[in-house]
């Protein structure tokens, strides 16, 4: 039973949220709601990233009592997801603070959230 | 009708696609090549416990560097946007609670302190710069709230951001002359390995990015907090 | 195999959690369901040995980003009752 | 048998989870979803200090202690904002 | 040795157990003030007793066990006491069985008066 | 007194540097001493809230007992919280009540609340002045004021001691 091992259970999750954030993304009307789907999209790609760092069996690239220095190679999972990710995150938030503060301006410029009022953006 | 049904369409045929890389996917069972490199040298050539942290601040500094430009710009983006309101004093509706004063007090300097272990130690264990930055923020949030001791300054935070950033540059460029590449740490002596001072220039430059994301988070808090609903 | 039960049950949460954060009708709700996917997630990357990444995640994801919502939140609130 | 008894105590808790969900999707108000939320952050402290056992790795305390101190931010600024008062 | 691991996970057992009693009384207490305190006081004791348990297997961890007790201790009554007062602010109705509730008639009081 | 203050809270803040680092080594102790200074004199030279603990003998005696009540406490109204979760006829009583409290310092008022907090069945709710106003999953008897008392009593003896 290949996808029962919590790789591809993690795997999934990540793709599950991913259409699920995307699914937001395209179908809700109040800007706040996008906003939140793009941070759920956000977490579901972060998921994705380090479940293919994932290695079976192995630990935390962290060199202690546990792991030596020599045998590392043979011990630890992938930590270049794990970098890219933790990056990734701090830049997540990042961008979400400035399509909020967006939002904001947007609704002092129109008093409504709904996007479909937001006239000076149709042609 | 027809709107939700080529979403719908969409939907699906991302979830196919999606459904094929999954179904394509197989877990590796050995360390790719790049990550055996860096499981096998990294500790030598760098002296950290962490390798995660070993990456980010060595080997990909340059990543790093642009990704604090990222938040800087944000932070700048948000303090134009939002300040051009007029500011209005409004009270709250309910009084701050003398426990949550109290506790505040007492939490605060714990706060910060674990704040600064964890950028400081940041080659040893999990966290790091940007999770230092981070429980910085959530310290000045806690200040906001209580509204006790003394006033946040501006230009210190300015003052902070501007220090931090400089410095980073000049450590990096300082890797150059003095040592392989930028942000080579081998600027400073790599100390006995699994002790604090073991990684050469890697707390320092940790330190100088924990204090740069704090400074630009609490900004964005800070704004977000002080400009009170907008009136026109 | 155990691992993977509780993972199985986190992620059912983690589903039920994002459909809740995007068809909830209160703003707040919505949020807050969308912190409790960071957590789990954060729970999940403990699983995956990746403590750099779930320590991040869980200060970031599950508390600043919730943080700054409520911050937006409350401004628009306030613009709300001047009107 | 130690780990056999931590095994039923991670499972004991991955249940309480469940039920905590249940209530906050039935929540009458906002309040009882934020104390779902402050419930399940404290009871996952627990569960990751278990996971350091069953990994063997002391770093994993440092994870919980973050939690520690994050549950109570956001609480409190859900709560300040609940009160109009941020 | 063994029987000090055998205790802690007995320990961490009776805190799983206190969390899950958390988790029913969250879902059984009638209004918002009784799941506050079924909620987060039961949730509280069971992750203390789960540290504790983990502390007594591992003994050499136990210091930062400790300070994240003590920790839990300030900050999580604090916040759980913050969330109560804004819930009795914005008037969150009591349930129909309580008895007396002197915190509102007190208010009344102040605002009558004024 | 604003040095025992900054004393307090610099001991304090060194004491979870060393635990959090886990080693005695220089330089740890050196970076730790450094920061938990700077912290302790630009945060605490205003608040007041440490003054108050009074650094006599007695004090560690009373707080080690306070521990104990507390903990023995603890344990007891869990298992009367639980046993009223588990029973299937859900016998509550719930109520705010009203209790005075004889402390001054803030300190110790953040004590006796986070106990009162702590232990199942109590839950302070609102404090103004010395009044607490107590929230409970069940109140004992008719007579709301004594039980009111009881609960506070129980704690505020030994808080008395330790911050007058």
């Amino acid at each position: 039973m290949k996808y029962f091992n919590i790789e591809y259970i993690s795997m999934a999750t990540g793709l599950f949220l991913f259409l699920v954030g995307l699914w937001g993304i395209i179908s809700q009307k109040n800007i706040i709601k996008i906003i939140i789907s793009f941070s759920v999209l956000d977490t579901s790609i972060h998921l994705i990233l380090v479940s293919i760092g994932y290695i079976r069996n192995k630990t935390a690239p962290i060199i202690d009592g546990v792991v030596s220095k020599t045998d590392a190679a043979t011990k630890i999972v992938d930590p270049l997801p794990q970098a890219l990710v933790l990056t990734a995150i701090v830049i997540g938030v990042g961008v979400t603070a400035l399509m909020l503060t967006y939002a904001l301006r947007m609704y002092s410029e129109n008093k409504t959230l709904e996007i479909n009022k937001y006239k000076s953006l149709k042609w | 009708m027809i709107r939700n049904s080529i979403l719908i369409l969409l939907i699906a045929g991302m979830a196919w696609i999606l459904f094929q890389e999954f179904s394509a996917y197989h877990g590796a069972d050995k360390l790719n090549s790049i990550s055996e490199y860096y499981a096998k040298n990294a500790p030598t050539e760098t002296g950290a416990a962490n390798l995660v942290t070993a990456i980010v601040v060595t080997y990909r500094g340059f990543d790093t560097l642009g990704e604090v430009t990222i938040l800087f710009l944000t932070a700048a983006i948000i303090g134009f946007m939002i300040s051009t309101g007029k500011k209005t004093d409004r009270k709250p509706e309910q009084s701050n609670s003398e426990l949550l004063e109290t506790a505040s007090n007492v939490l605060l300097p714990i706060l910060i302190l674990v704040g600064v272990y964890i950028f400081i130690n940041g080659h040893l264990t999990p966290g790091g710069g940007f999770l230092g930055g981070a429980v910085l923020a959530s310290a000045i949030i806690l200040w906001l709230m209580s509204a006790t001791g003394p006033k946040i300054s501006h230009a210190l935070l300015e003052v902070t951001e501007a220090f931090s950033g400089f410095g980073f540059v000049i450590l990096g460029v300082l890797g150059i002359v003095l040592a392989g590449g930028f942000l080579d740490n081998k600027i400073l002596h790599l100390g006995t390995f699994g002790t604090l001072l073991s990684a050469g220039a890697i707390p320092v430059i940790y330190s100088l990015i924990g204090l740069k994301v704090g400074a630009e988070l609490s900004k964005i808090i800070i704004v977000l907090n002080q400009t009170q609903g907008e009136e026109k | 195999m155990m691992y993977s039960l509780i993972i199985i049950v986190m992620s059912l949460i983690m589903l039920v959690m994002a459909f809740m954060a995007i068809h909830h009708k209160n703003l707040q709700v919505a949020v807050i369901a969308s912190g409790i996917i960071s957590l789990f997630a954060s729970v999940i990357y403990i699983f995956l040995a990746a403590p750099d990444v779930a320590i991040t995640e869980a200060s970031i994801g599950s508390a600043l980003t919730v943080v700054i919502f409520f911050y937006v939140l409350n401004k628009i609130r306030q613009s709300d009752d001047t009107k | 048998m130690v780990n056999i008894l931590l095994s039923i105590a991670l499972g004991i808790i991955v249940i309480s989870f469940i039920l905590v969900i249940v209530r906050f999707m039935l929540g009458d108000t906002v309040v009882d979803r934020v104390v779902a939320l402050d419930v399940l952050t404290v009871s996952s402290i627990g569960l990751i200090v278990m996971l350091a056992h069953f990994f063997g790795r002391v770093i994993y305390i440092d994870v919980s202690i973050v939690y520690g101190i994050l549950s109570f931010i956001g609480v409190i600024v859900i709560a300040k904002f609940l009160a109009k008062s941020l | 040795m063994e029987y000090l691991e055998i205790i802690g996970a007995i320990v961490t057992l009776i805190g799983a157990m206190f969390i899950l009693f958390a988790g029913i009384g969250l879902l059984r207490m009638p209004d918002i003030y009784n799941r506050i305190q079924a909620g987060t006081k039961a949730s509280t004791l069971g992750s203390m007793l789960t540290l504790l348990g983990i502390g007594l297997i591992h003994p050499d961890w136990l210091l930062k066990i400790v300070l994240l007790i003590i920790f839990i201790l300030i900050s999580n009554p604090v916040s759980s006491h913050v969330l109560g007062r804004a819930a009795h602010f914005i008037k969150v109705p009591l349930s129909s069985r309580t008895a007396v509730d002197k915190l509102a008639e007190d208010e009344d009081r102040v605002t009558q008066s004024k | 007194m604003k040095f025992k203050g900054i004393f307090v809270v610099f001991v304090m803040l060194l004491a979870i540097w060393l635990v959090l680092n886990n080693t005695l080594q220089m330089a740890p102790l050196l970076i730790g001493a450094g920061v938990s200074l700077l912290l302790s004199v630009v945060l605490c030279t205003k608040c007041s809230v440490f003054n108050d603990i009074r650094l006599t003998p007695k004090t560690f005696y009373y707080t080690l007992v306070y521990l104990g009540v507390f903990i023995v406490e603890l344990v007891k109204s869990n298992f009367d919280i639980a046993m009223r979760v588990l029973n299937p006829a859900l016998p509550i009583n719930p109520g705010i009540i009203k209790a005075e409290t004889i402390l001054k310092s803030k300190m110790a008022r953040l004590i006796l609340a986070n106990s009162i907090t702590l232990t199942p069945g109590t839950f302070t709710i609102d404090i103004k002045e010395n009044i607490l106003y107590i929230h409970c999953v069940h109140i004992d008897g008719d007579n709301t004021e004594k039980y009111a008392q009881s609960i506070v009593r129980k704690f505020e003896k030994y808080l008395e001691v330790l911050y007058g």
